[in-house]
């Protein structure tokens, strides 16, 4: 039974991966999951500089799901040169470091110093959070930006690079074309749809950004419709994600078209749902007489 | 200490210690990895909220693997919880927090002050520092809304015990501040979980009496393991893990050294 | 206590309206609810002359929600006429009619043809169905089309119109203004997000149409946010829907900035839904000492 | 007929009639409208799945205020309505749909032919057709998978029974179909339960035999009430209320004239 899948070149033992901002550097969950297992650990999203992120309350419960507006804090990539790629160096797993910016000039600076990090396989860009004033999302909303600071980070990158798209667009699949067509290796989404809680007894946001991404299991049938679009639309492997629960749910994402597959919020419900996805999956396999886990890519249509 | 672990815990027995206060015990494995101050995440098993609660250790019997929680009913996972009985399973995440530095008690003059629903995890560190502490003298004082001041006759056993009400039907009538000033309470080091505008008042009593205060934070959180950064308090200093001022209060804390804090 | 809201010259005794295409044209929840307690009842989308819809299955459930690609069939405007509209006359509430079509002329003949039935108290366009492959969507997913259609309906409807919009799109404030712009009379969101199904199984799509339209409480916070953005955004009123199932979510999108609320999906889960939000806003506005509604429109800001 | 309602029934009794096949027995007020061939919905608990379950009613009491159904675990919901135990309460909608027409049973050879789970209402038809109606005579032919043939005994109390096996370890081994042949069943007028493919085939043998077919639909629903059109089949002519080729199986169905139907 064959499980892995190659995504630009690089082989995955599995599809299955965290998704950016909810497994912190893997070592967080490390007490929970052994790393070895997965495809593939992606990190928290980095910049050039340390990042505080936004005020509490940062995260909200709503049905189904959560809204978070970390506002991506983080400890800069220097520090995760020294402490978290060495620590991720001693699994038998892929790494892929999600790299954010405010400036197309941020995000190449990342770029360039993790270009000779052989500990780092993929790079996913995340040009699409929602909850940062400027940069990020700006480029994921808009198919001539995000073509721009493609085609300029892959000018810098010497691993394969992912955008990672923005669901909240009227047409994923120009937003994928676009990504393509700047060169882009692979794709990756869905990330958090804005999302707003109010608490009508205190009379205020539930988050202190207002506005938060929503993600979990509520917004799996938009994660699934966006995947089944773009995979339809470009040529390079997607990366599928958005309210995976189980491996049920990332095995629809792989019929609907994507290689790899990423869990994110329910890491917070259960935080051994990726090595039950994996196993799931395998479990499947064998069910249902798939020998090679590609026969599933795209299966549907 | 050992791993942190999703487990399905018994329940052992649920009482209602006062209006809408619950006293929960679970059996469960995890009870050996207890300290004070600590917490556990429990899952509703409604399947539209995903989330865990944060709960604190009231008590724990390393032997008997039980702890003890008492919590208020204050939305829909406190209130599925509260029709919890006896046998019932429930899932639990654990054991969470780093809890009170009980060795900054040793040869000190004690005084730990607990606030509403801040109360509970005191009994436990109450406990433990009359029991296996090396405290010189142990003083608390518990603020509540009105003469429902439940888990005072448990602090009894462990201490001087002084109680603040809002309505002044029991001990003195105000907060807990009120309480400490009324009574000159001194100390060298306070342990104090309570709600914010409480735990203020606490850092600016214990820099009045120079003392050393550690205070219990509250927080929203997400997943209580220290990986999504939604439950971060502002600390002074540039913080080791993060190299922002921003500590994560589920695995930094939720207890913190009040002086390192932007409160 | 003052439970009444104007919206466009039009008074409603309460907020509470019917979300269209999920409570028919009143008759069939008539058996479990009042009609005579509800701000406005709102009709299936009507045509201009009969729609079959698309094949089944047109239905699938979700988590927090469903799926639907019902394809917007309808017996056509005459039959509304005839039969519907005598029907919602003798109770004593508004009546809104959602009106759709696949061509600006479709859209046009059905606002003439209701022209003078003064038993309609407000048109509603549905440039926002997903389930519908000409018309429809493409007139809601751009801001100069919505204009030009809105111009042009504006130029025959006698009753005030309300344009329904999509979410299903990169800015709702872009699309808000340029539905004001046109001389709309109020708005309403949001349609439901477009979703998708597969099953696993039986490696099929689990609606006919591959794709359908999200609704229920996991869309929620997206709704929220949206009717926040979008009420910010223009001067003119806003009806809010998406995942309604109790009064405290109504007062969340009125709180947000709505000034009327519909209940959708969540009749089907339970047909008592808006009379339970009726009841459960008059409640609240007790407990809170609220004395006018109108107090609690935009309110969080 | 009175009104729909939803309200909350009282789980008697249940059991297993099979691998999988299961036996609820429900009071309810709502017992004293229902006929043979009419459904009810039943929910979930379980706060992420919030659309009703169509399920059939395979009897009623109307003095005891009883329903009993007889459903596959088939899913989620299913799965949850097989753990319910006497005394729990399950939330239902009903009484829906038109039901099997029995008057028009009068005076006729009736056949019931059913297959896998659309046995269970065609047992309320059988018994109210043997009490209640005129048919001047009653045959049966019920399809099942294997050996495990439910209800069969007690269908047997109404009238002639064939039964027809995918294994054949049963009765006729092949499908309804097949026993209807071997077995040279003559009728006037067919009622008929079960798959699609199974009452394509009832369809075609009802004129070959030039019988009436009244057969019951299912799709996927999401109201139950008429309002969302979800669950359409296509009908020969156009549809009174609709105004197009559809008709709702919900309030129009689930039994329809099989010679209206574009099957
Ligand atoms: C470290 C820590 C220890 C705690 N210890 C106790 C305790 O011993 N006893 C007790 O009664 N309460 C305690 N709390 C508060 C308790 O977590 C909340 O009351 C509880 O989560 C409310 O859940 P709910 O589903 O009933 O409310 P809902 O309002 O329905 O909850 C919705 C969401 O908000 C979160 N939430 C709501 N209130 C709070 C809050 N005050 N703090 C953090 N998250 C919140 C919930 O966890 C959930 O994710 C503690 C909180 C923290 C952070
Ligand atoms: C009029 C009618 C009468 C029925 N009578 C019976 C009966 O007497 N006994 C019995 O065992 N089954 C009956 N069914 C089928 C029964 O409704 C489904 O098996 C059941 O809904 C499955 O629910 P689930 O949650 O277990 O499955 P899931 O697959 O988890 O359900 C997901 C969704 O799909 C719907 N669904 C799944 N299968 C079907 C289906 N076959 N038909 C319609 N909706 C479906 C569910 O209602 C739910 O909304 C009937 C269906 C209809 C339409
Ligand atoms: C708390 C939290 C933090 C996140 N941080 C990031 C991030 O740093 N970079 C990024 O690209 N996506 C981030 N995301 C988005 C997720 O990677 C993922 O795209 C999204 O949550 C949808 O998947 P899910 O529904 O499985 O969570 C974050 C999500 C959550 C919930
Ligand atoms: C079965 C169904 C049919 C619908 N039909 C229509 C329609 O005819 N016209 C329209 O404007 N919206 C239609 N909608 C969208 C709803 O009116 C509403 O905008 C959407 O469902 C979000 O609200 P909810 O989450 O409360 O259902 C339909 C929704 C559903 C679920
Ligand atoms: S709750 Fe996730 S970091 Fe603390
Ligand atoms: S299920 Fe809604 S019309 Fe039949």
């Amino acid at each position: 039974m064959n499980t892995s899948v190659n995504i630009s070149g690089v082989t995955f033992k599995n599809p299955v991966m965290t998704a950016s901002g909810t497994f912190g550097s893997g070592m967080e969950y490390a007490e929970f999951v052994d790393l070895n297992r997965l495809g593939a650990v992606v990190t928290k999203g980095v910049a050039s500089v340390p990042w505080p992120g936004n005020p509490t309350p940062r995260v909200a419960e709503v049905y189904g799901g959560m809204l978070n507006a970390i506002g991506l804090q983080n400890p800069g990539v220097d520090v995760m040169i020294e402490r978290d790629l060495p620590f991720l160096k001693d699994f038998d797993t892929k790494v892929i470091v999600n790299v954010c910016g405010k400036s197309t000039q941020d995000y190449v600076d990342v770029v360039d110093k993790l270009a000779d990090q052989d500990g780092v396989h993929m790079l996913e860009i995340n040009v699409s959070c929602p909850n940062v004033k400027e940069g990020g999302i700006a480029f994921g909303q808009d198919p001539k930006a995000l073509f721009e600071i493609t085609k300029e980070i892959k000018n810098h990158a010497k691993q394969p690079i992912i955008m990672k798209l923005s669901p909240n667009v009227t047409s994923i699949a120009e937003m994928a074309k676009a990504a393509e067509a700047a060169g882009s290796d692979a794709i990756s989404l869905i990330n958090t749809i804005t999302g707003m809680k109010i608490d009508i007894y205190k009379k205020t946001f539930a988050i202190a950004n207002k506005t938060g991404g929503l993600s979990g299991p509520a917004i799996k049938p938009v994660a699934v419709r966006m995947v089944y679009e773009a995979s339809h639309a470009v040529k390079i492997p997607v990366i599928g994600m958005g309210g995976i629960a189980n491996a049920e749910d990332a095995i629809e994402f792989m019929l609907a078209g994507a290689t790899g597959v990423a869990v994110g919020a329910m890491n917070f419900h259960d935080p051994y749902t990726t090595l039950n996805v994996v196993e799931g999956i395998e479990r499947y396999m064998r069910e249902q007489g798939i020998s090679d886990i590609n026969d599933l890519i795209g299966a549907v249509d | 200490m050992s791993k942190k672990k999703k487990i399905s815990a018994e329940v052992i027995s649920q009482s209602s210690l006062a209006e809408g206060i619950m006293d929960l015990r679970l059996k469960t494995d995890l009870a050996e990895d207890a300290g004070p101050g600590q917490f556990i995440g429990i899952y509703p098993s409604n399947r539209s909220t995903l989330l865990p609660r944060p709960i604190s250790i009231c008590g724990y019997d390393k032997t008997e693997k039980t702890l003890r929680i008492v919590y208020r009913i204050a939305g829909s996972g406190t209130a599925e919880f509260a029709l919890y009985r006896p046998g019932d399973c429930v899932d639990i995440l654990g054991i969470l927090g780093n809890g009170f530095p009980v060795d900054k008690a040793s040869g000190k003059k004690v005084l730990i002050i607990g606030g509403g629903i801040g109360v509970p995890p005191l009994l436990g560190l109450a406990k433990e520092l009359k029991e296996n502490g090396c405290a010189a003298e142990i003083s608390m004082v518990m603020g509540y809304r009105n003469s429902e001041t439940f888990l005072s006759d448990e602090f009894e056993k462990y201490g001087k015990l002084y109680i603040a009400t809002e309505d002044g039907s029991v001990g003195t009538k105000g907060n807990v501040i009120d309480a400490c000033r009324e009574n000159k309470i001194e100390a060298d080091v306070i342990f104090s979980c309570g709600p914010m505008p409480m735990l203020r008042g606490v850092a600016a009593y214990a820099k009045e009496i120079s003392a050393k205060a550690y205070i219990s934070l509250e927080e929203r959180m997400a997943c209580g393991v220290g990986a999504c950064l939604g439950c971060i308090c502002k600390t002074k200093n540039v913080d080791d893990h993060s190299h922002v001022n921003n500590a994560r209060i589920c695995t930094d804390g939720p207890v913190f050294d009040a002086d390192e804090l932007e409160l």
